[in-house]
């Protein structure tokens, strides 16, 4: 890894750049925001943000804390409500969603809830769901920003918070899922992947600099497919991380300078 | 793999409240319509609108928008196997669960403080089966508000489906009559209780949230059986009339009024002040320890009389002056 | 009948009596508007008027024309949407409604949809339900406003629009409808109707100055059950004619005059 | 008695539009996301978004917030086979209904103008079998554009059971899996046009209805495929910015945008302008005749070019300032 950057200002970089200009994006909390707000300060300013408490497209002046906050509804042009947002994912709306990382596994299944094997007796709770649950299952492309290693990317998660796959093609509509949706890309530290259109199992497609394929199966707890022709990520650029850096995340909130 | 939850037709947890509407339609039935002024303390919307064993569900987001003068004094009472939404909860589900306030737990979101982290207090009375629990997702929650608000006693969704979230709630599934599609059914969700902190009501209880986002604030005020609104500011009846447009809840479902300058403090009251992000870091590392947790809940809550008290404690009006001074973009967070 | 009133006045009047005070009364196009503004103006100050397209408690300047107009919205305690004041009724929160009259039988049901066999292609088309079939289902009691006669006051209603009692005890119920709610009284320009408990069928409670049972029976196409004891309605005072006349109506849409 | 009718499962009559929400998405999926210049003219949004044979619906109350302009100038350019949603509609489908430009209707209210007692030339329309009918109430219908606004294929609701509103509409019947009990499932309407006429809008078509009732327009605008805004006033993008809160329509649901100043005439416009009710009373008196109809429908829409036309022709802004006199209690509607 380069010294110019560390690993969440390159999660943040690399995730940016799938942020396609005039698309929906609707928006989790921490590294998700810092990587939306990088976008539009560089090539996509028309992206339209949308926040689960309600606010869409705001010109935020500043990181938000909370996916809630005052920030999330600044200039916005409509302040509302998480339902209202909510009916627009349902409703076929939301191009991308743009989500944490957890335990995930080779589907592309989240795990955000609990660690451990008694559901109300957990050996660690995490937060739940939140908005995730919801949005994985309505937008219809789900990406994850995540650090990859083997104790996140695993066999089979303990909880399935947040649906990806479920256990591979025609589960979601077989659960009742609305058609064609589902994971798209999962980005990380190491590489970014996507997904084998047949099996629906995860398979690396980028490998960031200096990053082999032996070392991202390394740091994963299943076997990765691979796509056909290997990209090699460009590594942030100069403005990039200057724009991240200065203007998107000065107090160090996500990218922990 | 998976196979016992990709095609499960109903969660297994337990339903905490009751969605039948004639039940509910048979409270409100009985609920005062009447113009009366309902303008009191935080001490007697308390004392007198909670009881132990309610169910009860907070407005705002977790952090933002929050009724804390209300929670603190449920805390203070002492109120003991309370229900709670955990819809979007954060500071709100960790002040309740901490002080053993609750014993179920209707989770969406919870323990964590977003970017901040998690909180270890909250993890703690989490892991715990003194919480019995069930998981949904904030939509969920959300349409089971406005379900209840409907008058109905579930709605479809298609969310969660093929889920352990879906597994470990109390939704079912449905089959439309009209596609023959599969969706979710979420059973409406009729709060006891609800809490919601605003910028504005009148002393009827019309309430205004006049800036940032409304969560399900509106849909949750109309589902819920008793509403206790804190406000930021008491404003006069003609006030609410001569903008009809703005009132976000309606008097009628409202139960108690306290006008609670500051009243959402440590978190962010659009318009009006930023997160006390230094109360935050301070409150996250002293529940680290158990007894930290101690310290903290005799020094912040049950050694201070009231909300006045907290407010001089935390730095007083200089504070939120300063607090709001980021809120306006005259300072950044850093100062 | 007495020379100093007409018949619509008599009804306005009569009706205006039977709403009480910090109750929330859903109101209809027509007499219904004319008999609550006139009950505000005299008994019941702090009645809450509730129209469909969604205005709560308004300080009505004058009669509205619609129960959309910007005249039930002036100085409202909340103009909403139509959703939101619907699911009011279906919450329970509402006390009564006010509905004005068509076809009626002998359950309370309503006819405003068509005359005549055949649906496609009717005798005489009428508007529809509007809200009055929601009104009817949900609000606790329903209120029926109407000139009576028998072409009104019928057998068999042609099309139950908006329904009573539908055929009997406890067929709203078995139907879906929710429980414990219905028809509660009919105002006529002869007499007050009510329901008798055990049958649901519609009875005479008080006869207005003047009328005969005969009188009402005659003018009514199915046969009227009777209270215990028969009240005369007191008619019409100076003071409700005058304020009727002169500040709820005084275009004399409703009136006539 | 009526056995028949009180304990019916499911409606009998047609449903006009495609409850399916993955039809519905796959529409949604392509709608275009990008902030673009969206205004035009009325010709051009007539000519441009209504094709015949779609189903549309019109916001406000049918004479309250009316987009006049787009209804003549559907009539102008001769549309036909349109489907319709009769819901709190009143010259709204007159005109079409009269014209011959609508083949179908989903009714809850046509043809009365409330108080103003009902239109001959609507009532000869609706009682011929070229328009093929079901009908439904207007809860129903405002529920419906709720399901599809929520991306669902239905909803269910606790009216029209029992009666032959359910009987004719093409409702059915649920039971609830938690209670038990049996509801009316209303399906899911997404219109292919909504049509609406508010006070401000911005290029894009951020739209703001800032005073009196909002009707079902909130859902209706998010449950059609494309959406006509018609504006008093056309505002700037900056305006819409300034307060989030009042936004009623998103740009993403709307696809054309024109400014109609008076643009509700004769419908009352909240805090504008009042009914013109020396219009209604000629309109419902020529449409008595045949011979009448058709003279109106010539001299009103056919022979007038545009609408600042039909303005001059029914006396100018001379006449709607006097209509502002009244709506805003400076005059008496009798002068």
């Amino acid at each position: 890894m380069c010294a110019d950057y560390n690993p969440l200002e390159l999660l943040v970089c690399v995730g940016s750049r799938v942020i396609e200009d005039n698309s929906t994006v609707f928006v989790g909390t921490g590294v998700p925001m810092a990587a939306t707000m990088l976008a539009q300060k560089l090539h996509s300013p028309n992206v339209i943000t949308i926040f689960e408490a309600g606010a869409v497209a705001p010109q935020m002046p500043g990181l938000p804390i909370s996916v809630g906050d005052s920030r999330t509804s600044y200039k916005a042009l409509i302040a509302s409500t998480m339902n209202d947002v909510m009916e627009a994912c349902q409703r076929g709306m939301v191009d991308y969603t743009f989500l944490g990382g957890a335990q995930i596994d080779m589907y592309g299944n989240l795990n955000s809830t609990m660690i451990g094997e008694d559901y109300q007796q957990p050996k660690a709770r995490l937060p739940g769901s939140g908005g995730a649950n919801d949005l994985a299952s309505l937008c219809w492309r789900t990406i994850v920003i995540t650090p990859m290693d083997n104790r996140r990317f695993v066999e089979r998660v303990d909880f399935i918070t947040t649906p990806g796959y479920l256990n591979g093609k025609g589960a979601r509509e077989k659960a009742g899922l609305p058609a064609n949706t589902g994971p798209y890309k999962v980005i990380t530290n190491l590489c970014i992947l996507g997904y084998d259109d047949e099996t629906c199992r995860m398979r690396i497609e980028s490998l960031h600099p200096g990053v082999s394929v032996e070392q991202v199966q390394d740091n994963c707890g299943f076997e990765l497919l691979k796509a056909k022709s290997l990209e090699i990520t460009p590594p942030p650029t100069q403005e990039e991380l200057r724009i991240l850096r200065e203007e998107v995340d000065p107090d160090g909130y996500i990218i922990g300078r | 793999m998976y196979e016992d939850i990709v095609d499960l037709d109903a969660g297994i947890e337990e339903l905490f409240c009751d969605p039948d509407p004639d039940n509910a339609r048979a409270f409100f039935k009985n609920k005062n319509r009447g113009l009366v002024n309902k303008v009191t303390s935080v001490e007697q919307a308390v004392g007198v609108h909670i009881n132990d064993g309610d169910y009860i569900a907070v407005g705002g987001f977790g952090h933002v928008r929050i009724p804390t003068a209300i929670l603190m004094e449920i805390v203070r009472q002492k109120k003991r196997n309370l229900g709670m939404a955990g819809h979007t909860s954060i500071y709100d589900s960790d002040l309740l669960a901490t002080a053993g306030c609750m014993d179920r737990c209707d989770i969406s979101y919870v323990i964590g403080y977003e970017i901040r982290g998690l909180s270890a207090s909250a993890r703690r009375a989490f892991q715990s089966k003194d919480i019995r629990k069930t998981d949904w997702s904030n939509g969920a929650l959300a349409w089971r508000f406005a379900a209840a608000a409907a008058g109905l006693s579930f709605i479809p969704s298609r969310h969660m489906l093929g889920t352990d979230t879906f597994k470990r709630s109390a939704a079912r599934s449905i089959t439309c009559p009209f596609t023959g599609k599969k969706f979710a059914a979420l059973p409406a969700l009729y709060p006891d209780v609800a809490i919601i902190h605003v910028h504005e009501a009148d002393s009827y209880g019309n309430s205004l949230i006049k800036d940032g986002i409304m969560v399900s604030d509106p849909q949750l005020a109309r589902a819920a059986k008793r509403v206790i609104i804190t406000c930021e500011r008491l404003i006069s009846h003609d006030e609410v009339r001569a903008n009809p447009q703005a009132t976000t809840i309606p008097y009628w479902c409202v139960d108690a009024v306290v006008e609670v300058p500051y009243g959402s403090h440590p978190g962010n009251m659009p318009g009006e002040y930023w997160f006390d992000e230094d109360y935050f870091k301070m409150y996250l590392d002293t529940v680290k320890t158990e007894e930290g947790t101690e310290r903290f809940y005799q020094e912040y809550i049950y050694n201070v009389k009231n909300f006045e008290d907290y407010i001089e404690k935390i730095g007083g009006v200089r504070r939120m002056i300063e607090l709001r001074g980021i809120e306006k973009l005259i300072f950044t967070n850093k100062g």
